[in-house]
């Protein structure tokens, strides 16, 4: 009865929904509005304004940076948020790997430690060619953290955490905020504007973006690890 | 002039962020350390919006496009009038990251400590974003930055309501954030622009008005339930009263304003253009906000928990400010416009003073804490001064907002939803009036709550700042009213005007 | 001719600088009772040395602090004001010791004395409100102040008593916001300092609209009946704060609105032509009736004071709504006439409530000869009620007849004869009582009162003797009276 | 109006799920399903957005040698790239709450959560 109410509740807020979808620009049209009036730009000048070859990676950090500068400190905040919720004094870690679940078997941990470097790899070819194929800071952050996940799955949290020790790791988790204002403030030194990048495409320009992709990846991976070590912890 | 600097804009932002996001690395786990760099830091937050203020009521709204690209192709900026918000942010947070000093160290688990900085930081700098922002996205961002912090803000004292209270403002926030979302991104399709200026110039020229007025009244549906309007304020009274006080504080004065200011947003965005006609949505407004107001009191009265109460009164409060929205005439908006600043002083100071009464007696009850103008007398006696003021009890800045929305009312030939408001501010004064009475005029039950004494000093200086406030800015009321009549004025003035 | 003076802010700052002092050293009984003295007295100084100026025509004004655009808090001492702050100040003096003695067993005296002070601050600042907002900011703040007076008992009565106030005095607070917003609405002004300010032109449906907010708002205060039932149960508080309330500060304060409503914000011009004055005139004569008629039936006798308030404040009303010069002058000459000989009969019944420990009339037997002089006052101030020649309330009766035979409207005569029977009905009763009746000789042995409540109770009868035979002296109060009915009816 | 619903198929869809993940939200009783409804939600506003962005037979928005047009629309993507940071964030934190909720109640059903109230 209930969800028939909600149900018939959802279908009558979907009618002005829909009504709006159906008078939107043609979806794919290249005469919508999204296409030809910002955007359009981007994608003649974007790639020599905005250092990049990959224009979505121009946008992130460049044309839009200072979005991005946000999110890096929605994740931080996401960290610190859980950290909060979730940590109190007497928190201890769970010592053994996989205490509650089937113990693996040899030939993951195997196949893990083989591939492992490789995924380390994988996640900083992401990172750093980010500016000219797809990718970028958070792809390859997040490959990396999964990368630290599998690792304290497998071969047990005090391993994996000696990839990301205590004593640095709140320093890391801020990486991207940090390498974000750094970057925006050595901008506003050049162009006098905060996460302005020199305009010509020099040596500069790909070392900040690359400052700032690289402080991304590692702040994400961090952060992510950390949020994942935290949920596993025992209050 | 120092004030004209061009980078306080980004700074007003970016320093708040700064300080929050190292605040756990600086404190290593010791807490009064992370107290003194996150005062330290909201301090410097506070000196810088003051220069933008200063710099607003000289030369008018100026901007700061990001990375040196003009809008619409950047990022922009815009401090206007309005935005001045960002300075009451600032100010009032850093009293209450002050206030948190001592009350941290009792009621907080010591390893959150320093979490528990970074994320009010984060909510300021966030909420500072807010108000100064002029992009569409970047305003989701800095939504999602405020909500995620104040999420976890509400949890952070760990006990098994606050949690599930957390939850349920997350669930709620979470899909108001995208309702807002969803609009901005109708917005975006139809218009290709995200700044707000330029959405504003090309929403003339849309093809269909469909879709912009689905993407209004979701936006405005999202901004409604983060600010907590009847009937969608469910999850505010249990996140509001079980948050630590400093907390409560700032997201029933400032956090609550968001959605509040998003609309005033909005408005800059659609008002002129005429494609939408907004008196459906004026009409609504008019009617929730005069049903918040009276809903609001009516739920207060029966509540005995004193930060319930003041958390009801917010829903109250906002009822005032949205009625003021929908009445739409300039004395009106003005009123509202100044209640988002002098309701967020007055909520503030009203939970502060709750707080350190709760943490000086460990009763939050008022059947409890009778006597405890005896006990407290400082301390009650800004309770006393915040709670005359939030009711509009003449010369305080509670006040004005009634008079403008009154004289508003007038205005716009609605002469009933005036005599709602002023009369729903007396239901108020009903339960006030009961706090006052249990504070002074009533047998104590328990009697340390008498010996209780006033708090130290960390706590008394902020409440009484505020509470001083509270009187201050209601006798010199022309002050914040002259400041923001240039921003209705502009969001009144006829097309091409 | 306006002068820019300090000393209009001065008036009203002194008391609350004095509350303020109260509040902080009052701990101590000497500073305590050294600051409310002290500040009475300095205020008094400060509102007769404007008396000669204002006698003079001369008007004082200061502008304290722009309120909100174009809307200043600001002071102005006209003939009006300058009345009735002259009154509500010489009769904190008096109250003041009246006080001092009598709530000496009382406790948390420090609260009270503060917020004693504050009232009559506040009172002083209605009085010379130069414009709505003004006025009533400091109406609102009065109610606030008169509260923790009020339930200062602290029993569960008290606190009924406390939000029954409250709800009145509330509401007809907010009835007074609404009714000045949309004063500036239709006048774009809300100065009082002209003798009408709304334009004839207006929408008389609009004007109906702002007259009844207004004269509800004020008339909360002024106890016009239906909005009177507040009055009576406040009767809980302890005497002083009943004799401020019902002689001085606050249904004066209602009253005066009602002047300043009829005269300044509509003018008695406009008013004259849109007739709203007769239904209140019909009103007020109602209340002088009915009010009376309910004080005849009650035994306990603050109660039946605070039915003749009710009575009495009608008087001033009625005054206000004949609109003829001579009702004016009643009207305003009433504020003086019925404080004294009110605040007398308080001053009485809080003397033999604290010497005898009786309340109620019928335990009055013999009282007159164990306390002949303040049966004496007694008797004067019932003799000024019932409206005996050389009396004060002879003056009111006798120009509000006047006012009611020049308007046309000779019946509201004949009500103030009704009046002054039931006044001696109820009053006269009382005094026989007290002197001719009950145990000769043999009394309780309590004696006279003790002579800080006695002096003032003696002071203030005297004064309604002295109000009653110089009508016509020049200087005198009623002379004020008349320069403020000359300026209203631009004579 | 069908037709032109027809052709803006793909924002139908995303309205739809939309609205499948308020259903979930506001109907489930487990508050893991109450959150992957919000998830559902989440996903059908960036499938919206991202939408907004395609052109017809348009490739990724790559410059470079060898590149041609025309390229789909840069910023949808790139905004979407914060939406989706957002709602993981959002995810986080919503776990570490039920966590908790569990830990101290033993149990995430709503409607047991409230007797326990």
């Amino acid at each position: 009865m209930k969800k028939a109410l909600i149900i018939a509740l959802l279908a009558v807020a979907a009618i002005p929904l829909l009504a709006a979808m159906a008078s939107m620009p043609r979806f794919g049209s290249p005469e919508q509005p999204a296409y030809t009036h910002v955007a359009s730009r981007y994608l003649q000048k974007g790639a020599e304004e905005a250092g990049a070859d990959n224009v979505v990676t121009g946008v992130i950090l460049n044309y839009r940076g200072f979005d991005t500068n946000g999110e890096v400190t929605v994740i931080f905040t996401a960290c610190a948020a859980t950290a909060a919720v979730l940590v109190t004094s007497g928190s201890r870690k769970k010592e053994k790997p996989g205490e509650a679940t089937v113990p693996l078997s040899p030939v993951v941990g195997y196949v893990v430690r083989l591939l492992a470097p490789f995924i380390a790899l994988f996640a900083f070819y992401v990172v750093l060619f980010g500016e000219v194929s797809p990718g970028g800071g958070f792809q390859g952050g997040t490959i990396f953290a999964a990368l630290i996940i599998i690792l304290s799955v497998v071969a047990g949290r005090n391993v994996a955490e000696r990839v990301l020790p205590a004593r640095v790791r709140p320093w890391l988790q801020i990486a991207g905020p940090l390498s974000f204002i750094a970057v925006g403030t050595l901008g506003a030194v050049l162009t006098g504007s905060y996460l302005g990048f020199p305009h010509a495409r020099g040596l500069l320009a790909t070392a900040m973006l690359m400052g700032i992709e690289l402080g991304i990846g590692i702040g994400g991976a961090t952060v992510f690890a950390s949020i994942f070590w935290r949920l596993g912890d025992e209050p | 002039m120092w004030w004209q600097w061009a980078h306080w804009l980004p700074l007003a932002v970016l320093v708040p962020l700064g300080f929050g996001v190292t605040t756990p690395a600086v404190a290593g786990g010791d807490g009064g350390r992370a107290w003194r760099w996150a005062v330290l830091g909201s301090a410097l937050a506070a000196a810088t919006t003051l220069a933008l203020v200063v710099r607003v009521a000289r030369e008018g709204p100026f901007s700061y496009a990001f990375g040196g690209w003009n809008p619409p192709y950047g990022i922009e900026f815009r401090f206007d009038e309005v935005g001045a918000f960002a300075f009451v942010v600032a100010s009032l947070g850093m009293l209450a990251i002050v206030f948190s000093g001592r009350y941290a160290e009792h009621a907080l688990d010591p390893a959150r400590i320093p979490y528990f900085y970074t994320l009010l930081l984060l909510d300021i700098a966030g909420l500072i974003g807010f108000s100064v922002t002029g992009d569409l996205f970047n305003m989701y961002v800095f939504m999602e930055i405020i909500s995620l912090s104040s999420y976890a803000l509400v949890a952070v004292s760990g006990e098994r309501t606050a949690e599930m209270a957390a939850f349920k403002y997350l669930v709620l926030g979470a899909v108001s954030s995208l309702l807002v979302l969803f609009g901005i991104g109708m917005v975006y399709g139809t218009t290709g622009t995200l700044n707000l200026a330029d959405a504003a110039r090309r929403l003339g020229g849309v093809g269909s008005a469909v879709p912009v007025a689905v993407a209004i009244a979701l936006m405005a549906a999202g901004f409604m339930v983060k600010s907590a309007l009847f009937p969608l304020h469910v999850w505010l009274p249990d996140a509001h009263a079980i948050a630590p006080s400093p907390v409560s504080a700032v997201l029933s004065g400032l956090v609550v304003k968001v959605g509040l200011l998003g609309t005033f947003r909005l408005y800059q965005v659609v008002y002129r253009t005429g494609i939408v006609d907004l008196a459906a949505l004026d009409q609504l407004f008019l009617w929730l906000g005069a049903i918040s107001i009276v809903m609001g009191a009516f739920f207060a009265i029966f509540q005995d928990d004193i930060k319930m109460m003041l958390a009801y009164s917010t829903i109250s409060n906002i009822g005032y400010i949205v009625m003021g929205f929908g009445l739409a005439s300039k004395f009106a908006l003005i009123g509202a416009a100044v209640h988002i600043f002098n309701h967020a002083i007055i909520k503030s100071a009203l939970f502060l003073a709750a707080g350190a009464i709760i943490h000086q007696t460990g009763y939050r009850r008022l059947s409890e804490l009778r006597g405890a103008g005896r006990g407290m007398p400082l301390t009650a006696a800004a309770l006393s001064v915040g709670a005359v003021s939030i009711v509009g009890i003449p010369p305080t800045a509670g006040f004005l907002c009634k008079w403008y929305i009154a004289l508003g009312a007038f205005e716009a030939g609605r002469a009933a939803f005036g005599f709602a408001l002023v009369f729903g501010a007396l239901f108020i004064f009903v339960y006030y009036i009961r706090m006052v009475n249990a504070f002074y005029f009533q047998e104590p039950v328990h009697a340390d709550v008498v010996h209780a004494g006033d708090p130290p000093l960390s706590m008394l200086v902020p409440v009484w700042v505020l509470a001083g406030l509270c009187l201050a800015m209601g006798l010199a009321g022309k002050i914040p009213l002259t400041f923001i009549t240039p921003a209705i004025s502009r969001l009144l003035a006829p097309i091409g005007g | 001719m306006e002068t820019v003076d300090v000393r209009v802010l001065l008036a009203p700052a002194i008391s609350f600088a004095c509350s303020g002092l109260v509040f902080l050293m009052g701990r101590n009984v000497f500073w305590r009772r050294f600051w409310s003295l002290g500040a009475a007295t300095l205020k008094l100084v400060v509102v007769m040395s404007m008396l000669p100026g204002a006698l003079r025509g001369t008007t004082y004004v200061w502008r304290f602090i722009e309120f909100t655009p174009g809307i200043s808090i600001a002071f102005r001492a006209d003939a009006l004001g300058m009345f009735f702050a002259t009154v509500s100040s010489t009769l904190w003096l008096v109250t003041t010791v009246f006080a001092i003695g009598y709530m000496e067993p009382e406790h948390a005296k420090v609260r009270f004395f503060g917020f004693f002070a504050l009232c009559v601050s506040t009172t002083v600042g209605v009085a010379f409100a130069e414009n709505l907002l003004t006025l009533f900011v400091f109406y609102e703040t009065l109610t606030i102040c008169t509260y923790p007076l009020v339930i200062h008992e602290e029993t569960p009565e008290a606190l009924r008593a406390g939000r029954k106030y409250l709800a009145y005095t509330l509401s007809g607070g907010a009835c007074i916001l609404l009714g000045s917003a949309l004063t500036y609405q239709v006048a774009g002004t809300l100065t009082l300092s002209k003798p009408g300010i709304l334009p004839a032109s207006a929408d008389p449906r609009t004007l109906a609209i702002l007259f009844t907010t207004l004269v509800a708002g004020f008339g909360v205060k002024a106890a016009i009946i239906p909005l009177h039932g507040w009055l009576p149960s406040a009767m809980v508080a302890p005497t002083p704060v009943s004799a401020l309330l019902h002689a001085v500060a606050v249904v004066k304060v209602g009253a005066f609105g009602i002047l300043r409503v009829v005269y300044n914000v509509f003018g008695v011009e406009l008013l004259r032509r849109l007739g709203f004055t007769v239904p209140l005139a019909y009103l007020a004569a109602f209340t002088i009736i009915a009010a009376s008629v309910a004080a005849l039936f009650q035994d306990n006798l603050k109660r039946r004071l605070a039915y003749s308030t009710v009575s009495q404040l009608s008087y001033i009303v009625l005054g206000a709504a004949l609109l003829t010069p001579a009702a004016a002058c009643a009207a305003v000459a009433h504020i003086a006439n019925q404080a004294f000989a009110k605040i007398t009969m308080f001053f009485v019944a809080g003397s033999i409530q604290r010497t005898t420990g009786k309340t109620q009339i019928h335990e009055l037997a013999g009282i007159g000869h164990e306390m002949p002089l303040t049966m004496a006052a007694f008797t004067v101030a019932s003799l000024s009620f019932v409206g005996v020649p050389l009396f004060a309330g002879f003056i009111t009766k006798w120009y509000l007849s006047l006012g009611a035979l020049e308007s046309g409207m000779w019946w509201f005569a004949i009500v103030m004869l009704a009046s002054s029977l039931l006044n001696a009905a109820y009053w006269l009763p009382i005094v026989y009582l007290a002197f001719f009746k009950g145990p000769h000789g043999r009394g309780t042995g309590s004696g006279e009162a003790r002579l800080l409540l006695l002096v003032p109770t003696l002071l203030c009868a005297a004064w309604v003797l002295v109000l009653g035979t110089t009508s016509d002296v020049p200087g005198m109060p009623f002379a004020l009276a008349r320069a403020a009915v000359e300026f209203v009816f631009k004579m | 109006m069908i037709g032109a619903l027809w052709s803006n198929f793909d924002y139908a869809v995303s309205v739809v799920l939309f609205l499948i993940g308020l259903y979930c939200v506001i109907a489930k009783n487990n508050l893991i399903k109450k959150f992957m409804g919000l998830n559902i939600m989440e996903t059908s506003v960036f499938a919206f957005i991202v939408a907004i962005g395609v052109v017809d037979r348009g490739s990724a928005p790559i410059m470079g040698p060898g590149a041609r047009g025309p390229f789909v629309n840069p910023i949808p993507q790139a905004l979407i790239l914060t939406g989706i940071v957002v709602a993981v964030s959002t995810t986080a934190l919503a776990l570490s709450l039920i966590v908790r909720v569990w830990h101290q109640c033993g149990t995430i059903e709503a409607d047991e959560l409230r007797e326990l109230e």
